[in-house]
């Protein structure tokens, strides 16, 4: 047995081993509250709309803080969704849930039909479109790419070079990208862009030691654990700079470098720096399939867009329509552990609702 | 205590207790957007007039915010009033309209003879 | 980024102690007794240093800023980092002494000031500061009171039981011959005359720039040193 | 003969009489002394014509309200143009009866009760046209109190609130023609002098009849009138005689001025207070419904307009469009910005020493267009194409064109930076200056004195480029809804070039609210207390409209729009430099035309 899997202390009747439970969404938080769920001996139906599970951890290159592997992650959830004999359907975007007389039917656009006493919306989020921030220039200046974007170019190529094909002697990263700024219509803090910034910053320190990597902030949100010990370890080890001071525009220079305008706030003066790569930390927004899952039931969003928990505190991974259940990033932006334990609390409130559900006989 | 006519250049130190928030109340009762500020920065990077001279808007806001008038009369002639500012604030702060606030101000305190 | 500044910097064992990662919290400016009277802020000393920035830490280096702190190290105590920017302070003035940037800024050429007093003080009488070389016209800031005292010093320091220039023990006693000897030694041998005369070195250079030339074409440090007292 | 009913009237048109007097001599002796000399020279026939002929359709038949809604124009004309024919020809009527051109004053208007009953030449048809013209005047009274209580029935979705000088002027206006058809009426049931409608009317009411209840009648009517010219000068009927004015002296050639003048004061009380300007008026949709431009000129005129209404105006132009009487409600507004912003200071010495530099042509791309690189980049290469030797003038180091701060009222400041920029501009010795901002656009045109300089619009420069076949954009399907910039179309009058420059890439869609009516993105400069949530409102509502007609891209000129309408996120918005410069790249042959020879000094400036 996998050593990482919990104990959910939930006695199983014979009565739920008939229950079933889709899962929306075969990223992370799908696949471990569907094998949570499988393998206490529920029916579970996992339905993502790629060809394969995994998500957006596929095009992530290491984990923060610790540089670890995503695939590793990945490959263990899969392991553990196939041995808990969870029925995973690729390739199908459920854009519809109806409910009726207590069981919801869930359907797509080529009128797959999948069953089901309760359903966990686990569909992720979308990453921020950086070309609604023109005067940073993503889209327009080769040079300007997202936190995205340098994750998938190091786990393609393994190294970070400009457009040009050389090696970047300085970088910027730039913190708040779509988040944190009403001008895109996000007010709301991304959470995890800061330690990847730090990440990325020590990435291409350790890949290109003379590369001078500089992140513009304008506050340091390192919530986490271990956070603020990378944050220390990129001062000390991978003398990283950090400005204080957020970006107003970016120029594109003949050379295709790019001039950067900020104020360092802390001296109070206006900044400006050519630099070689500009990398955007992109924000998390709600997913686009949102809507048109909200639209057929009474699920309803948050002031930012994302999917409305009952109970903030008590109750986060329950929605407002009753037997539709929220895990990870549809709720609001976390981290990778983060959603596999948020994955696990939706398990549970799955488990105690179909215990309890009156129409199902549950008691 | 006895004057021994030491050397004392005076403190520098911001007193927060005996501020002159006559121009701060002032703005935040037109413009109360500006209570959202972070002071990230961004109004001061892409000022026109700041990329011109050492004019800063973030500083003009935060001098604002500790009654720290007599710098800000003299420095917020320097607006072009062109609105990048506003334009790029993050937090949707109206600054135009604070910096017109402030002058609008200045202008009637000096009119009534009251130190700016 | 790695170039000469930097590297002075480094080469001296107390930066290393007195910076390892600032991240900009400003509680050693909160501390700070000299920030509260100067336009000093060791935060933004720190930083600068930190960033490596070649033209700021020579702007640094050439500014009055650096000899505002009184190396009372509050800010070592404080700071959340463990860094001490009073050690950053003392590396800089290093720096700044050694490549002759001090002449630059007023408080920086009143390093030949205290050379003279208070550094000859030490190898003519064996202390630092001692009282008869305290002129009342050259320290307004000890205040009327002193000129009293200094004019009334055999009996002011016998009140309180010092043994002023005397023989034999007690505070403010003569220093022997032979121990006075002893000290200039030690600081020829551990580079403090060295030091000295690198001060005096770069004073007269700044000296002949301000037009202080004595008839055989020299330095005239006598009118560098009322220039100097005047600065202040 | 009772001769006391005249009293009220006459009282009354003695007061208005000397009230106008005294205004309208003060107002031009108020002008300037080049303003009263183009007033004199304006005393020729044809120009008196000309004016004649614009009070006769925009005064009495109130035309431009007509093709605004039919049914508010009748009700205008009604009662403008009734009551000058029932003055008119009630003139004529006593003159016929008189023989004689030399009629007491008040006759006309009390003619039935002192003639009772002598026939003249054609006295028949007289009293029917009288009574005909009455009943026209009286249904346009009837359709007035109608439109108090249901508004919407005339077009209007608002309508202006009263003061009490209005009230009481408008009650007695009210007044006047059911209380001049009772006394007609009953004159007519008692003398026989009238004709279709009176006599009816007489017939009604002629239990009542009594010489007395007649007197007691057209006293009444006396009073009424007497009573409304006594009020009309602190009423919003003010307007009645200063429009005639205001033609006049506009005919003229006398325009507002940067500083108050009695040309102001006339535009002022010109105002009738319709309220088709609230109409146009896009803030009601964010709830902003204080600082319309009739309720800044009622406050200009009552001296209680507070920087509040004054700065809380988009300066989009569209109250100005539908005006009947031709107020320039915009440089009005603004010159009372002059007015509240006097003291404000202003020091720019910084600006002395930015560099020029010789070039043949001048790029201004302005503040804005710096947040929105896309249009810098795409006029850097339509400039490479055309091979043109470019000076980018603000890349670096960007002066402000002067425009926000005339919007914001600073005139003395923004006069400053004009100044400045003039004489980098006039030191490069350039032949043409281009920009792609409208804001720029109109302050360059407008208040730069630049001598042989072009200044183009980038619509223009490219339509330009396409026309000399420099440039060959690639023709496709795609659907272009055009938005017209404010300060570009209504501001300066330029519709045509940035349709023409898009027709040459796609096919596009005319719209309904588009040229003199086109929306205002909501992201205006001119407007200084309006919130960002307030803005989107607008934007939305913009964006809304747009959508219906299915565009593929919604192209505009004015980097602040295309800004603004981007934060919507729902619709692609392209600016018409980057629409032009993609269909090249599309279409199969890129044709740089003359770019070769001067690439490399050109790459090299752009440093």
């Amino acid at each position: 047995m996998n050593r990482f899997l919990p104990d959910v202390l939930i006695h199983t009747t014979e009565m739920m081993k008939n229950k079933h439970v889709a899962v929306i969404g075969g990223g992370i938080a799908g696949m471990e509250a569907a094998s949570v769920l499988a393998r206490q001996g529920l029916k579970v139906t996992l339905v993502e709309k790629q060809k394969a599970t995994g998500g957006k951890l596929n095009d992530w290159h290491h984990l923060f803080p610790d540089f670890s592997s995503p695939g590793v992650v990945v490959e263990n959830l899969d392991k553990k969704t196939v041995r808990a004999g969870v029925n995973v359907v690729c390739h199908t975007e459920i854009s519809h849930i109806e409910r009726n007389n207590g069981r919801f039917e869930l359907s797509d656009q080529r009128d797959v039909k999948i069953f089901a006493d309760a359903v966990i919306v686990a569909s992720g989020f979308h990453v921020f479109d950086a070309t609604l921030k023109e005067e940073y220039g993503y889209g327009l200046f080769s040079n300007v790419i997202t936190s995205v974007d340098f994750e998938r170019r190091m786990k393609k190529h393994g190294k970070l070079l400009t457009l040009q094909g050389t090696e970047p002697r300085r970088v910027a990263i730039i913190h708040c990208v779509g988040s944190r700024d009403a001008k895109v219509g996000n007010i709301y803090c991304s959470k995890v862009c800061c330690i990847t910034g730090i990440k990325q910053a020590i990435e291409i320190n350790k890949m290109l030691p003379e590369c001078e990597v500089f992140c513009f902030y304008m506050d340091l949100r390192l919530y986490g654990s271990k956070f603020d010990s990378l944050y220390l370890e990129a001062q000390k080890r991978h003398k990283i700079q950090f400005i204080r001071g957020r970006l107003s525009e970016a120029a594109e220079r003949p050379d295709k470098s790019l001039q950067l305008k900020a104020e360092d706030t802390l001296q109070g003066r206006p900044l400006r720096m050519n630099v070689d790569l500009v990398i955007l930390l992109v924000g998390m927004e709600p997913a686009l399939s949102n809507s048109s899952l909200m639209r057929n039931n009474q699920m309803k969003p948050d002031e930012n867009g994302f999917f409305r928990s009952v109970n903030m505190h008590e109750a986060r991974n329950v929605g407002t329509q009753e037997g539709i259940f929220m895990a990870g990033t549809a709720i609001c932006p976390m981290a990778v552990n983060e959603t596999l334990e948020n994955a696990r609390s939706a398990a549970l409130e799955v488990m105690n609702f179909l215990r309890t559900d009156k129409n199902h006989g549950g008691f | 205590m006895e004057d021994f006519s030491f050397l004392n250049p005076g403190s520098r130190q911001i007193d927060f207790d005996n501020f002159d928030d006559r121009l701060l109340l002032y703005v935040l009762e037109y413009e109360p957007s500006f209570v959202t500020c972070i002071s990230c920065g961004g109004c001061t990077a892409t000022c026109s007039a700041g990329n011109l001279t050492n004019f800063n808007v973030r500083k003009i806001g935060l001098w604002l915010r500790r009654g720290e008038t007599e710098k800000l009369s003299q420095e917020i002639e320097k607006c072009m009033f062109c609105g990048k500012c506003t334009l790029v604030c993050p937090r949707d702060i109206n600054i135009r309209n604070v910096i017109l606030l402030i002058k609008k101000r200045i202008s009637e305190l000096k009119t009534e003879n009251q130190p700016v | 980024m790695h170039s000469k500044l930097n590297s002075l910097l480094k080469s001296d064992v107390r930066l290393e102690e007195g910076l390892t990662a600032c991240m900009n919290c400003g509680i050693c400016t909160a501390i700070c007794p000299a920030a509260e009277y100067f336009e000093y802020d060791p935060r933004s000393i720190a930083v600068t240093v930190q960033s490596g920035n070649e033209e700021e830490i020579a702007t640094l280096l050439e500014s009055d800023t650096i000899w505002y702190c009184g190396q009372c190290m509050s800010c070592k105590t404080r700071c959340p980092r463990n860094n001490c920017p009073g050690l950053i302070i003392s590396v800089l003035r290093k720096v700044s002494q050694e490549t002759g940037a001090f002449v630059q800024s007023r408080m920086g050429r009143q390093q030949y000031l205290i050379v003279k007093n208070i550094g000859m003080n030490i190898l003519n009488y064996g202390y630092c500061v001692h009282p008869t070389i305290l002129m009342p016209e050259n320290h307004p800031e000890q205040g009327p009171v002193w000129k009293w005292v200094y004019e009334n010093m055999g009996e002011v320091y016998a009140s309180v039981g010092a043994n002023l220039n005397g023989d034999g023990p007690g505070a403010m006693r003569k220093i022997s011959g032979a121990d006075l000897g002893e000290l200039h030694r030690i600081f020829k041998e551990s580079g403090g005359l060295k030091f000295y005369e690198t001060i005096e070195h770069f004073s007269k250079i700044k000296a002949l720039e301000l037009g202080f030339v004595n008839e055989n074409g020299e330095a005239d440090m006598e009118k560098y040193t009322q220039h100097l007292l005047q600065e202040i | 003969m009772e001769n006391f009913i005249i009293i009220p009237f006459t009282v009354g048109l003695i007061y208005l009489t000397l009230v106008l007097i005294y205004r309208f001599v003060k107002w031009v002796r108020g002008l300037s002394k080049l303003d009263k000399l183009r007033l004199v020279q304006s005393f020729k026939i044809r120009r008196m014509l000309r004016s004649l002929k614009e009070v006769f359709y925009e005064g009495l038949l109130h035309r431009k309200i007509f093709r605004k809604n039919p049914v508010l124009g009748y009700m205008h004309m009604s009662l403008a143009f009734g009551w000058f024919l029932l003055i008119v020809l009630g003139h004529i009527e006593v003159m016929a009866a008189r023989r004689s051109l030399l009629v007491p004053f008040y006759l006309p208007v009390f003619f039935r009760y002192f003639e009772t009953g002598t026939t003249f030449f054609a006295s028949g048809i007289f009293s029917f046209l009288m009574d005909f013209f009455l009943l026209i005047v009286l249904s346009g009274v009837a359709l007035a109190m109608l439109k108090r209580f249901k508004k919407q029935l005339f077009g209007m979705k608002k309508t202006t609130r009263l003061k009490t000088g209005d009230r009481m002027a408008l009650t007695s206006l009210w007044l006047i023609f059911p209380l001049r058809l009772l006394a007609e009426g009953m004159s007519a049931e008692l003398y026989g002098n009238g004709s279709f409608l009176t006599s009816s009317v007489g017939h009604i009411i002629g239990s009542f009849s009594s010489e007395s209840t007649n007197l007691v009648l057209w006293t009444a009517y006396s009073c009424a009138l007497g009573f409304f010219f006594a009020a009309l000068p602190n009423s919003r009927y003010m307007h009645i005689p200063t429009e005639v004015l205001l033609i006049f002296v506009r005919n003229a050639g006398i325009r507002l001025k940067k500083r108050n003048n009695t040309y102001t004061d006339i535009q002022v009380f010109s105002c009738s207070r319709c309220g088709l300007c609230l109409d146009n008026c896009q803030m009601a949709a964010a709830g902003i419904n204080h600082a319309q431009s009739v309720y800044i000129l009622k406050n200009i005129r009552n001296n209680n307009l507070t920087d509040e209404q004054l700065f809380n105006c988009l300066l989009c132009g569209k109250c100005e469009v539908d005006c009947p009487v031709g107020i320039n409600t915009i440089d009005l507004r603004i010159t009372q910005r002059i007015e509240s912003t006097l003291q404000y200071n202003s020091s720019y010495n910084y600006l002395e020493d930015l560099p020029a530099r010789k070039a043949s042509t001048i790029y201004f791309a302005g503040c804005m267009t710096h947040l929105t690189p896309g249009i810098i980049a795409s006029m850097k290469t339509l400039f490479h194409m055309a091979g043109e030797n470019v000076w980018f003038m603000d890349e670096e180091k960007a002066p402000c064109c002067g425009r926000p701060l005339m919007l914001a009222g600073q005139h003395d400041a923004a006069s400053k930076l004009i100044v400045n920029n003039t004489r980098k501009i006039l030191g490069s010795g350039a032949k043409t200056l281009v920009v792609s901002c409208p804001i720029c656009y109109k302050v360059f045109r407008e208040d730069y004195e630049l001598g042989n300089v072009e200044v183009l619009f980038h619509a223009e420069y490219i339509s330009r480029l396409i026309r000399e076949q420099i440039i060959l954009p690639g023709k496709t399907t795609t659907r272009i809804v055009y938005h017209d910039p404010c300060e570009l179309g209504r501001g300066m009058g330029m519709f045509e070039p940035p349709r023409e420059v898009l027709r040459a890439t796609g096919k596009v869609i005319p719209v309904k609210n588009e040229k003199q009516m086109a929306h205002c993105c909501g992201g205006s400069l001119g407007n200084l207390k309006i919130s960002q949530q307030e803005r989107a409102v607008l934007r939305n509502q913009a964006v809304k409209d747009y959508q219906q007609y299915l565009p593929d891209v919604l192209a505009t000129a004015c980097p602040l729009c295309k800004k603004t309408f981007a934060r919507h996120r729902g619709i692609e918005v392209m600016d018409i430099a980057e629409i032009v410069v993609s269909s090249i790249r599309k279409s199969a042959e890129v044709v740089p035309v003359k770019a070769s020879v001067k690439e490399e000094a050109f790459a090299e400036e752009l440093v």
